[in-house]
């Protein structure tokens, strides 16, 4: 490999232990959480040299816009007090040394393990690949998100809807007493917001057969939505259109497994020839469902508005 | 290597030296304010160079357009952001004393 | 060719250490926020030099995204106010 | 040194930052980061060892790239929820530590 992509790989291998140890140890937990934020657009990088366009599309959708997003918001909601924390906060005291020294042991443990593992070794990819014809789909990590694996992927849905539900039975929080929102901020989301929507959409379709897919789309979608939260606070109170949006992902992936079911292909077995179809399907609702229930996960239940 | 090859090396050249000056002015510049104007700066020339220097190796009008739209899209977002956070501090803070680092 | 954008990509990322350094020193939570946008069109422009000496499409999708939350986290410091500043 | 090898190494040390900073904070808020950065560096060991698996095309193992797409997803919601459970307790208590590590 040439001398040139070596010193990236090794630069971006280095910032990013650094970025991570100064994310976790810096005393003032607003830097942290900036150091956390540029992280992830690191890690995008890093999915990006280890071959993985996918992932990376993942983390730049939900790094840069909605983790950052929750964080910084709870950051403002605990206030200064809250967010005031000790000078070391992750000094070695002789209460934690058994913990690092275990922890050592884990990396120890681990490093022998890469370091015995053959460079070539053999993986999924061919079955992958064989199937890949009959999956519906020609892009493999969709085939393997909605064909191969789609259980993971219902289930993933659930675990998303669960957190919603969590949010939802917790008591309501105080609004935030905001100014109007100055006019640029307006133009901002007059221009992103339509342009998240068509960006989310080609995400979907293209995921198909290239990078991309529904929790791409759907990530794009909610940081769409969490700007124009921001613009003009609404409330995602529980009507039943909100659950009804809500559930829909995860209602139509379960619905056309069962009707997979009673077809006789077995749950969630596509046949072949109409495959691309139901996933197609399932990956719409999925990703509206999936950018609605980000976008509560970030509103929540706050008190007196509406 | 071509003339058009040569001058988009140039181009992008001089935009990864934007992105080093500016993040040198934001680490030399003494104020908010100032390191705002060499954010912008960075942001827009360095970017801008970047993408003038790939579009002349770009194979299609679609791959230029693509391009065409991330710049703007950066640029925009970018500016509004800056306006945004200026038009904050100074509303709120009118005298800012350096001492606001939480360590 | 594709070395020298390379070269250029690692320049690129060389520079947001740099920017680091302020995301660092702060003093306020707007000059680490800054700092952060810089490193975000950083990103962006290493996506694009990447997808280029590489020849995969999908990293200029990757950068058309994070362009699109470039300005995200910046809104919501501005409209929420960080750490208990006045909102 | 290859790929897989200086990514996992870099899985590797995400996962101990992670996990430490998870166990040792007092602020949950730095807790939850930790486990944030614990996932991360579980992610970068499933990515770098996807590339030791490659195709006859060179491109590294579908399969794993998928798994990480998931736990990216299951990693944003458990975040969410944890930090809003967070802004209660801060509110009920104000202290955004758990009660055992109150003391100090």
């Amino acid at each position: 490999m040439a001398s040139e992509v070596q010193a990236f790989d090794l630069l971006l291998a280095v910032l990013l232990l650094w970025l991570a140890w100064r994310a976790l140890a810096s005393a003032d937990l607003f830097k942290a959480v900036v150091q956390y934020i540029v992280f992830g657009l690191l890690l995008a990088l890093a999915w990006i040299r280890l071959g993985a366009p996918d992932v990376a599309l993942a983390e730049a959708a939900i790094g840069a816009g909605l983790a950052g997003a929750l964080l910084l918001d709870t950051l403002a909601r605990i206030g200064r007090a809250g967010v005031r924390d000790e000078a070391r906060p992750l000094r070695l005291t002789r209460r934690r040394a058994g913990v690092a020294l275990a922890v050592v042991g884990l990396a120890a443990a681990l490093v022998a393990v890469l370091l015995a593992l053959p460079p070539a070794m053999p993986g999924l990819s061919a079955e992958a690949m064989a199937q890949l014809e009959r999956s519906g789909v020609s892009n493999p990590v969709t085939a393997t998100l909605l064909n191969y694996r789609a259980h993971d992927t219902l289930l993933e849905i659930g675990v998303l809807l669960l957190a919603v539900l969590g949010v939802w039975v917790l008591d309501a929080e105080p609004r935030l007493d905001q100014a109007e929102a100055p006019a640029p901020l307006h133009w901002l989301v007059r221009v992103l917001l339509p342009l998240a929507v068509v960006v989310g959409g080609y995400l979907l379709w293209v995921g198909a057969h290239a990078p991309g897919g529904a929790f791409q789309g759907g990530a794009l979608l909610a940081a769409g939505g969490v700007l124009l939260h921001l613009a003009r606070p609404f409330a995602l109170g529980s009507g039943w259109l909100v659950r009804l949006a809500a559930v829909g992902g995860f209602a139509v992936f379960l619905l056309v497994g069962l009707a997979m079911l009673l077809l006789g292909g077995g749950f969630l077995h596509f046949p072949p020839g109409q495959a691309g179809t139901w996933i197609l399907l399932i990956e719409t609702a999925a990703m509206l469902s999936i950018a609605l229930m980000l976008v509560v996960l970030f509103v929540g239940r706050s008190r007196g508005a509406g | 290597m071509n003339a058009l090859d040569a001058l988009s090396l140039l181009l992008v050249g001089a935009g990864a030296g934007f992105f080093l000056v500016g993040s040198i002015g934001l680490l030399r510049l003494p104020d908010l304010l100032s390191r705002l104007h060499a954010l912008t700066k960075a942001d827009n020339l360095g970017l801008g160079l970047v993408v003038a220097g790939l579009a002349l190796q770009a194979e299609s009008l679609r791959q230029v357009l693509q391009l065409g739209l991330v710049w703007a899209l950066v640029l925009f977002s970018g500016s509004i952001a800056c306006y945004l956070l200026a038009h904050a501090e100074t509303a709120s803070t009118p005298v800012e004393p350096e001492t606001r680092d939480g360590e | 060719m594709a070395a020298a954008l390379w070269a250029m990509a690692g320049l690129v990322l060389f520079s947001l250490v740099v920017g680091l350094l302020r995301v660092e020193r702060g003093p306020g939570p707007g000059d680490r926020l800054i700092a952060a946008q810089l490193l975000g069109s950083g990103a962006v422009a290493i996506l694009l030099l990447l997808a280029f000496a590489t020849g995969e499409a999908a990293l200029v999708d990757a950068a058309l995204v994070l362009a699109l939350l470039a300005g995200v986290a910046l809104v919501v410091f501005v409209r929420r106010g960080g750490g208990g500043e006045a909102p | 040194m290859s790929l897989a090898l200086l990514y996992g190494l870099v899985g590797v040390g995400l996962v101990a930052m992670g996990l430490y900073a998870a166990l040792a904070a007092r602020h949950l808020l730095r807790r939850l980061l930790g486990f944030n950065v614990l996932g991360a560096g579980v992610f970068m060991l499933f990515i770098a060892h996807a590339t030791r698996a490659v195709d006859a095309a060179g491109r590294p193992d579908p399969v794993p790239h998928a798994l990480v797409i998931t736990g990216i997803v299951v990693a944003v919601s458990a975040t969410a929820l944890a930090l809003a459970l967070l802004r209660r307790l801060h509110a009920r208590h104000g202290r955004p530590t758990l009660p055992e590590d109150r003391e100090g």
